[in-house]
């Protein structure tokens, strides 16, 4: 069943890339979707056998690289949390073929569409299900090459080509740390597979590691440069830039990759190395700081974005940060918690967001749209509940895991704990103003599309409205359900060994027992933000122009989402293109080859030419350089090298 | 002691080719022109007895109170010197008569030359070195000037002359000292004399060496070979690369080996730099050249620089890679000029090796040999030439010569680019007009020399055996 | 100083002398004979030394044979004494300065002549009871034959080679051919051509 | 194994087909021009064929050499031994399964003087296979140098532009490099008195002697690798030669150097090894970061891909001088890996060439609207360029640099940036040429793969992956020559390493 | 003083050193040239000659009889050769030989 779950994805990326065109897009629609589904249902049963029948397991394929003392086999293995990541994976996934089927209908190359979708699945699968980090590497390259095809899906579109080649190689850059943690991991432990790794792990904590010249904390050097990958997947602040520009894929894509799923990959994979992350202190600040910074920051520059898409995607970028303020407090079950429910109304969010966009005939720019909830009622109310989820209004499921989040950050006893619980409340209320200034802009007040437009604007199909449907149910009682298992009493109970927690970790009982205030605090903040977007996008709708003019600078700052993409141009692309270039001409044709095979040449051409002058043609100097030999070599035994 | 005819046995390949040669010279003289042709083949037919005279005849024996030495050395050197001289002699024929140059004394001055490198090769004394020296110098001279209605052949005629006696002086100069601080001419008795090195007997072996050195046109003593090779007509200039250096070679490490055994150190030294010099020089002063026979001289010059590798490593080893490295570039030698010899298209002779363009196309069989052989001059595996090399930088690795091999080998790299220049204008360019149909005798030589080049290594042990016994010979 | 001595320096001297006037001066016949001159005293020298017959075989062949050859030559060529030009003097220092180098440590080499280690070190003449010119005499044609039949060889050489270089029948002179003369019959002098009437010019 | 000499029959089979050609095709005409193509390619898949019998004998679990031949050659100084062990055996192999396809890729591309094309093509595989099966110095010496011939002619007759500079920048550059390497076996035979490498390999050298032989046999390798700064050769002979030949040059005769690091400078020279492994990594680090951002600037396809190449080499070198099992073994597989993914990207861009006579990364755009197979194709090649997990390309690396973490962090993290830059210049010159609006007149009509190409691009492809999820064959196969060179290097120069290398 | 053979050899050594300067810094004519190199022939009679009698030993005068020989013949082929040069070119001035060089 472990096989089934993972491979028929594969299977049907196969068939569909393989054949796609031979059979017809129907059929590979059809082919993809239903495996898909069966492989959700499979999933489905294997997370009730796991998490509640505590039944793990782990399948041994075969050895992938066994060089030395390196041994890496491919291997499923399933325990609570892979569980977890399974259902979200498989149901969103089905759901999202099932979407796309209708969202799609209309392009040309939808075998390769869902073939990559397909793709993209099976990496996650194997993402999730690895037993060992080499593998676990294998589907996060994995997920990055499906993001990367789907990003560039429409690649006759030269911005869809830029952002999916920035997509890959920011996700490289964390890469490059991700690889380092696992060659550290390696040197420390003289293995990469999960089990012998933390059975090693409690020994590491006080080892020294030789990293770049110094002597530094062994986890923690291995944590950070982990984490670096992490940062790069999730789209943490400093390596989020891709994120934003990712929306140029189809709308589904985003749903999926980009929200609920490959995103959340460096979630999993802190809360799996977990028993090492325990060990260092340091590391889980760090985490904590940038996730409540990505929190923050993602939020602000999502309250100025007028494309409906990129809005969803900061507050992506923002929840991310959520569930690594979590996990840098050592709540890795919460943070878990928080990736199961956002997975599900932030891919319902996409997903209606997408319905809007096919409603208004592939427009974006929310500036363009308004008064739609006439139009597309369901779309309207399956949106609604996802944004309520998101800003986590009472008893959805985002007010159970986010304010938990913010709980632990108010209870934990780093550094950081106070900076996260402002910033993470601070963002609460952000969230609340861009999702709801999205819902007014979008479906309520007067429409700013033109006529025709709007005119036209009709409800989805209802292969879109279906997942619309199923995922709104997920939003609204996932949370609810899930609660106790993820953040309750249950934890350990739930995911037993699957996350590990040091005896004084004791944050998720300690969070129990926050004081009212603090409990109600992103509540409150929740409302603010609301009002706030009332006021301005419904009762005064000149305000936030108003506002704009007045805080020019802040404005840009926050539109221009505070300068990184310059930034960075300025700080690594041209210097790196600059230096390419110097390296080429300067180094190579002037330096290497000037002085090296050139020079060399150019330089026997000369020894060459005065040879050759020598040559006179006239008697008296041959015979004088016949003279001088002789003389040179008399004087040379008469004074040098006779005796 | 009283000489029997019988007793001259040994040396009776010189003997045929002397009487060959006055016999000829009757025939020619009484007969007039029309004699050249019966001339020439019975020439070719004396030398080529010799040459079985000279496989048959004993290995060791030694004449005339010691001056002349027949040994297995002196057969190997023999041989490649018949060789060299039936195969260059057997080319010149056509073209000489095409170029109206044809006079039947021309083989007769061959054949008196060769029996002076004969000669000279197995030279036991001083005297017997400087004779053979000279009546292979002389033949040589007058030759160079063969074509006596050129201004360029007789310049080279001249200037070899001029230098040559030059060097025959410095060279005597260098007889009269040995003979004086040693008192003797002999080989094996300077040997036993030359226990000790003195100054005068070093100042001898400089002088010597020097006009050694001439002959094989080593650095500095090589200004004539460009400018004799590029003005003497092309048969004389295969005649002179060919088979003179063989012989020229041969008493050089004869003389080195017999005579100066225990002065080891001293004569290594000037050879290790006249060998560094002519590498060098071959090298570098070869690019700049357009003449395909000046090229050539410049290309022998550098191939005497390594042959003069094995002989500063002064070993029984060195010897050997003397040997084979001069049967080998015998071989390349004849064969590159059997091309040279064909360049011929419908308004004459040409020299420069622009002239080869694109013959990959108009002639291909014969591009192809002449690829061979420019790959095997330049030293590259698995061809002939490249074993050459490889046995004398043996010799000098084994003598820890190793600045020497080091330099050696690197000039060798600059030399491989002016022979890849030819193959890259063969191969690369765009054709120029054909050249007419080869002669028999030309193309039969590049047939061999060509095969016998490409395919050496498949089985080189006769050949490298051979050159062992003959250096066994010398110690 | 003895008498022995007082001779070798004159000859030495004029030997000397007259060789450095054979590269120096401007007319190659005075050179000839500044040759000869040299060769001259040589023979004295060797006369000295006790080597009559190699001085005058010295004075036979050189003076009386090359240096006649060279003034011919000289004579015949005609050319026209034209100055020292200047690359003499460019180069006059610097040829000076090496051959004075040579020639120093030529001086000082010979200088320091000792017997070398396998000679007797025995100062006698070869066989005092007969002359020089018998003494090569018994070795020439016994001992040194073999060279003295390459001599042989070279001479012809050398003879081949001045006939193929020098010799050449013009093609345009007429030559006096007396046998040809004296074979002439009428037959061949005579062509008689019958004209057919009519035909004519 | 065998009762019959397969290693000379395997080696010397395309010299037959060489000569076949000479005797039997005459005149230069179609006729002619199609039937001295498929005589190279029965000969080269004959040979393929049997060579794959090598593969059956082979005991990888035998850590001496396998199908050892004898026969006097040059009395002492050197004789006729052939054998493989694990190291040479893939090498073997890459150069048979890759001829083939060079052949096939030649097919329609070479149009004149096919007869010698075929020809040259042909000595180079015996030249080729011979250097990986040779037991003997000299005479790998002699295969090793051999190989400029042909390759001088091929890029000089069928190149194109600049081709008379660049084949001579490749021979002299390589020639210079390996007349030292000549001095070094001459040395080698004078010292161990045999140049049997079977018996080489177990001599022990003096250890002043082994750095002057050390850096002798580097300078020959390092400029085959080719290592900086001895690489620019390398990028002007890959752009000016013909298809097949930037395929042979960069997927088998770059591994020469690689190759003889690994049978040569390791294991007869433990000591020089370990003291010179630092200065090894410099350089490698220097190759892999310079190469790949001098890449990130061409606007020549083939040289974007001859620059990749310096930089994956630089990987290789890297790996083998962490003289641990897993660098070893993953410099090994990165190469023949390298073999696939660079031999197939080269037949990438011939395709393109084949049809347009432009390698100008700006002449093209858009591909992917008239050749989606290709397009699929060049991206999973391009993504093994890359060092995607999955493909061949991810081991090599992975491998390699998990072993230099362990030797030297510094150098491991300078490298892995590597890893970003290649994702850089490979992602952005494909998407340039194949992504982006169809816009250029010219390529309107551009024709997709045809089934020849297909037969050349998709056996590769299929290995590529297929070693990507399964390297075992080939990590088993060299494993237990591995092991042997790695015990070696431990032996003797334990002391070194423990105090140069480990220690930055 | 006593004439030993110190003297005769430096008798020898300046004519040949002289034979050789005549070689190279003559620029008139060729003859001058092969007269020079006669001295240097001369020269090595000379030496050998001496080292003949005071070696007591007779090989050395008959080698210098070669010499002699040797030399007649050198001088004919040398002549013969200028002979045909200056039918030539005209002219013997050392400094017309140059057509060929570089």
């Amino acid at each position: 069943m472990y096989q089934a779950i993972v491979f028929l994805p594969l299977v049907g990326f196969l068939i569909a890339g393989l054949f796609g065109r031979l059979i017809g897009a129907r059929a590979s629609e059809l082919v993809t979707t239903g495996l898909l589904v069966i492989s959700a249902f499979f999933a489905w049963i294997v997370f009730f056998q796991t998490a509640f029948g505590g039944h793990d397991g782990t399948v041994e394929l075969f050895t992938w690289m066994a060089s030395g003392k390196l041994d890496v086999t491919w291997a499923i293995r399933v325990d609570t949390l892979t569980a977890v990541m399974l259902i979200l994976v498989t149901t969103v996934s089905s759901l999202v073929h099932l979407y796309s089927m209708g969202y799609m209908h209309e392009d040309p190359s939808r075998p390769r569409f869902f073939a990559y979708l397909s793709l993209f699945t099976f990496a996650m699968l194997m993402l999730v299900t690895s037993d060992n980090l080499v593998q676990l590497f294998f589907g996060w390259e994995g997920v990055g090459l499906a993001s990367y095809l789907l990003i560039g899906f429409w690649y006759d579109k030269p911005s869809a080509c830029a952002a999916a080649m920035k997509a890959f190689i920011v996700n490289r850059v964390g890469d490059f740390g991700f690889a380092l943690g696992i060659f550290a991991i390696y040197l420390m432990t003289g293995s990469v597979a999960f089990e012998q790794v933390f059975a090693a792990a409690p020994s590491l904590m006080d080892k020294n590691i030789l990293f770049l010249g110094h002597e530094w904390h062994a986890p923690t050097v291995i944590c950070l440069l982990l984490f670096i990958g992490a940062m790069g997947k999730s789209a943490q602040l400093g390596l989020h830039t891709w994120l934003p520009d990712a929306m140029e894929g189809p709308t589904p894509v985003s749903a999926l990759i980009h929200a609920a799923t490959m995103v959340t990959a460096g979630v999993f994979m802190v809360a799996r190395m977990s028993p090492l992350f325990e060990l260092s202190p340091i590391a889980l600040n760090v985490v904590l700081f940038v996730g409540a910074s990505t929190a923050f920051f993602a939020a602000t520059i999502g309250c100025v974005q007028n494309d409906i898409k990129r809005v969803i995607a900061y507050s992506t970028c923002s929840q991310l940060g959520y569930m690594f303020t979590a996990l840098g407090t050592g709540a890795y079950s919460v943070g878990v918690f928080h990736l199961l429910t956002h997975g599900f109304f932030k891919a319902l969010l996409f997903l209606a967001a997408g319905s809007v966009i096919t409603a208004m005939h592939h427009e974006q720019d929310m500036r363009h749209m308004g008064g739609l909830w006439r139009k597309i009622p369901f779309t309207y109310a399956t949106m609604l509940i996802g944004g309520l989820a998101l800003t986590g209004f009472p008893f959805t499921s985002g007010y159970f895991s986010k304010d938990a989040i913010i709980e632990t950050a108010f209870v934990s006893h780093s550094p950081f704990a106070t900076y996260a619980w402002v910033m993470t409340v601070a963002a609460a209320a952000l969230t609340a103003f861009y999702t709801w200034r999205q819902m007014f802009m979008t479906f309520h007040g007067k429409t700013r599309a033109d006529h025709h437009t709007f005119d036209h604007a009709h409800e989805s199909p209802l292969t879109m409205l279906i997942p619309l449907g199923v995922l709104s149910f997920g939003a609204l009682f996932a949370g609810m359900i899930l609660y106790p298992y993820f953040v309750g009493h249950d934890v350990d109970h739930f995911f037993r060994e699957s996350i590990f927690m040091a005896s004084d970790n004791k944050i998720l009982e300690e969070m129990h027992h926050i004081p009212f205030w603090a409990k109600w605090a992103p509540t409150v903040m929740m409302a603010i933000g609301f009002a706030f977007a009332y006021w301005m996008y419904i009762a005064n709708t000149a305000v936030p122009k108003a506002l704009a003019k007045q805080n020019d600078v802040l404005y840009r700052f926050l539109l221009n989402k505070w300068y990184f993409d310059e930034l960075y141009d300025f700080l690594f692309v041209r210097p790196t293109l600059w230096l390419g270039n110097f390296l080429w001409k300067q180094g190579d044709v002037r330096v290497i080859d000037g002085y090296g095979p050139n020079g060399v040449s150019a330089r026997v051409i000369d020894v060459t030419n005065r040879v050759v002058r020598l040559q006179t043609g006239y008697l008296y100097h041959y015979a004088f350089v016949m003279l001088v030999g002789v003389a040179a070599f008399i004087t040379w035994f008469m004074f040098g090298g006779a005796h | 002691m009283t000489l029997t005819l019988a007793a001259l046995g040994p040396a009776l390949p010189e003997l045929l080719l002397a009487f060959s040669a006055l016999a000829l010279l009757m025939f020619g003289a009484f007969v007039g022109p029309k004699s050249t042709d019966t001339v020439n083949g019975l020439a070719l037919a004396a030398l080529f007895a010799a040459l079985v005279l000279v496989l048959l005849g004993p290995t060791d024996a030694t004449l005339f109170n010691g001056a002349f030495h027949v040994d297995a050395f002196g057969r190997f050197m023999k041989v490649l010197a018949l060789l060299g001289a039936g195969g260059t002699l057997a080319m010149s024929v056509d073209w000489l008569k095409a170029e109206k140059q044809d006079r039947f004394e021309y083989p007769i001055l061959v054949l008196l030359s060769t029996l002076g490198m004969m000669m000279l090769i197995s030279a036991g004394d001083l005297i017997a070195l400087y004779m053979g020296l000279e009546l292979m110098s002389l033949a040589l001279y007058v030759i160079a000037a063969n074509n006596r209605d050129s201004v360029r052949s007789t310049e080279a005629g001249l200037k070899y002359f001029v230098l040559g006696a030059l060097s025959s002086g410095m060279l005597l100069y260098g007889a009269s000292l040995i003979y004086g601080f040693t008192g003797s001419v002999n080989f094996a008795q300077i040997a036993e004399a030359a226990r000790e090195p003195s100054l005068g007997l070093i100042f001898g072996i400089v002088f010597m060496f020097a006009g050694l050195c001439f002959k094989v046109s080593a650095v500095p003593f090589h200004m004539w070979t460009p400018d004799v090779y590029e003005g003497a007509p092309a048969p004389v200039t295969a005649f002179f690369a060919s088979a003179p250096k063989v012989a020229a070679m041969a008493v050089f490490v004869r003389f080195a080996m017999e005579a100066l055994p225990n002065v080891t150190h001293q004569w290594q030294q000037i050879i290790v730099f006249v060998s560094i010099a002519s590498m060098a020089l071959g090298s570098f002063g070869a690019i700049g050249q357009r003449n395909f026979k000046r090229l050539m001289a410049y290309s022998s010059i550098g191939h005497m620089g390594f042959a003069l590798v094995g002989l500063a490593a002064g070993t029984e080893q060195g010897v050997q890679g003397v040997l084979v490295y001069m049967a080998i570039y015998m071989a390349m030698t004849l064969g590159t000029f059997a091309c040279i010899l064909s360049m011929r298209r419908k308004d004459g002779m040409v020299e420069t090796y622009d002239d080869l363009a694109g013959l990959a196309h108009t002639s291909p069989v014969k591009a192809f040999m002449l690829a061979v052989l420019m790959f095997s001059l330049a030293g590259i595996p698995p061809l002939a030439g490249f074993l050459a090399k490889y046995y004398v930088f043996l010799a000098a690795i084994e003598s820890g010569l190793y600045a020497l091999a080091v330099i050696g080998v690197l000039t060798s790299v600059v030399g491989a680019f002016y022979y890849l220049r030819i193959v890259k204008i063969m191969y690369f360019d765009e054709p120029a007009a054909p050249f007419e149909p080869m002669r028999s005798e030309p193309r039969v030589v590049l047939a061999v020399s060509g095969t016998f080049t490409l395919l050496f290594f498949l089985y080189p042990a006769p050949l490298i055996t051979a050159a062992a016994v003959a250096a066994r010979a010398l110690f | 100083m003895s008498l022995a001595a007082l001779f070798f320096y004159l000859f030495a001297g004029v030997a000397v002398a007259s060789a450095f006037m054979v590269i120096s001066s401007r007319n190659p016949v005075h050179s000839v004979l500044f040759l000869i001159l040299t060769f001259v005293n040589a023979s004295g020298l060797f006369i000295l030394i006790g080597a009559e017959y190699i001085a005058m075989l010295l004075i036979v062949v050189y003076v009386g044979a090359v240096a006649v050859l060279f003034l011919f030559v000289v004579m015949m060529l005609d050319v026209d004494f034209v100055e020292l030009r200047q690359g003499f003097l460019q180069y006059l220092p610097v040829g000076v300065l090496v051959g004075m180098v040579f020639l120093a440590e030529l001086v000082l080499v010979v200088g320091s002549w000792t017997f070398g280690a396998g000679v007797t070190g025995a100062v006698t003449s070869a066989a005092p009871e007969v002359s020089n010119a018998v003494a090569i005499g018994r070795v020439l044609y016994t001992d040194y034959v073999y060279f003295f039949q390459a001599a042989g060889f070279i001479l012809l050489v050398a003879m081949i080679g001045a006939i193929v270089l020098t010799l050449r029948h013009k093609e345009n002179v007429k030559r006096q051919s007396i046998p040809v003369q004296n074979a002439r019959t009428k037959a061949m002098a005579i062509d008689v051509v019958k004209v057919p009437s009519g035909k004519g010019l | 194994m065998y009762d019959w000499p397969i290693l000379s029959v395997v080696t010397f089979l395309p010299l037959v087909g060489a000569l076949l050609i000479v005797l039997m095709i005459r005149g230069d005409d179609e006729v002619a021009k199609r039937n001295a193509r498929w005589v190279a390619l029965w000969a080269t898949l004959v040979t393929f064929v049997i060579s794959l019998l090598l593969l059956f004998g082979f005991d990888p679990s035998n850590p001496d050499f396998q199908f050892v031949e004898y026969q006097a050659w040059l009395g002492d100084v050197a004789a006729y031994r052939m054998g493989v062990d694990g190291i040479s055996l893939p090498f073997v192999l890459l150069t048979t399964l890759l001829m083939p396809m060079c052949i096939l890729a030649s097919w329609d591309a070479i149009q004149h003087r096919v007869k010698e094309y075929m020809i040259c093509f042909l000595v180079l595989e015996t030249l080729m296979i011979g250097t990986f099966s040779v037991l003997d110095l000299l005479l790998f010496y002699f295969f090793f140098e051999g190989g400029l011939i042909p390759m001088f002619l091929i890029i000089g007759i069928w190149g194109h532009g600049r081709k008379v500079y660049a084949a001579f920048k490749f021979f002299l550059y390589t020639l210079a490099g390996s007349v030292l390497m000549m001095l070094a076996i001459m040395a080698i035979y004078w010292q161990a008195g045999t140049t049997d490498i079977a018996v080489l390999l177990k001599h022990d050298f003096p250890e002043g002697m082994q750095y002057w032989l050390w850096i002798a046999f580097f300078a020959s390798f390092a400029v085959k690798m080719p290592m900086w700064p001895v690489h620019t050769w390398l990028p002007d002979a890959h752009v000016e030669a013909p298809t097949a030949g930037s395929v042979i040059l960069a997927a088998i005769m770059l591994k020469m150097g690689g190759y003889g690091l690994l049978r040569f400078s390791l294991p007869m020279f433990p000591d020089a090894s370990a003291y010179f492994a630092p200065f090894v990594f410099t350089l490698s680090v220097i190759a892999i970061i310079y190469t790949s951002l001098v890449a990130l600037r061409q606007e020549d396809m083939k040289k974007l891909i001859a620059y990749s190449s310096i930089a994956h080499m630089g990987y290789v070198t890297m790996g083998i001088f962490t003289l641990t099992q897993e660098g070893i073994q993953g410099a090994v597989f990165q190469m023949v890996s390298h073999g696939f993914v660079s031999g197939a990207l080269f037949l990438c861009v011939g395709v393109l060439y084949d049809r347009m006579h432009t390698r100008e990364i700006a002449a093209y755009g858009g591909l992917v609207f008239r050749m989606p197979v290709y397009a699929t194709l060049f991206m999973v090649f391009t993504m093994a360029n890359v060092g995607l997990p999955g493909t061949s390309g991810f081991i090599g690396e992975f491998l390699t640099l998990l072993a230099a973490f362990g030797r030297n962090t510094w150098v491991a993290f300078l490298a892995t940036t590597g890893v970003i830059l290649s994702a850089a210049y490979a992602l952005w010159l494909y998407r340039r040429v194949v992504f982006g609006a169809l816009e250029k007149e010219s390529l309107k009509n551009i024709r997709d793969v045809n089934p020849r190409e297909l037969a050349t691009l998709v056996p590769l492809l299929f290995l590529t992956i297929l070693f990507g999820v399964w390297p075992q064959p080939i990590l088993d196969a060299c494993n237990v020559a591995v092991n042997a060179i790695v015990a070696r290097a431990d032996v003797a120069a334990g002391a070194i390493k423990a105090a140069a290398l480990v220690l930055p | 003083m006593a004439i030993g053979l110190p003297h005769y050899l430096t008798v020898a050594a300046i004519l040949f050193t002289l034979g050789t300067l005549g070689i190279f810094l003559n620029r008139k004519n060729v003859i001058v040239i092969l007269m020079s190199v006669e001295l240097i022939l001369l020269a090595v009679n000379i030496n050998l000659v001496a080292f003949s009698i005071f070696l007591g030993n007779i090989v050395g005068q008959v080698f210098a009889l070669f010499v002699l020989t040797v030399a007649a013949a050198e001088a004919a082929i040398g002549l013969a050769i200028l002979v045909v040069f200056y039918r030539n070119r005209g002219s013997i001035a050392v400094e017309d030989i140059n057509t060929m060089k570089g």
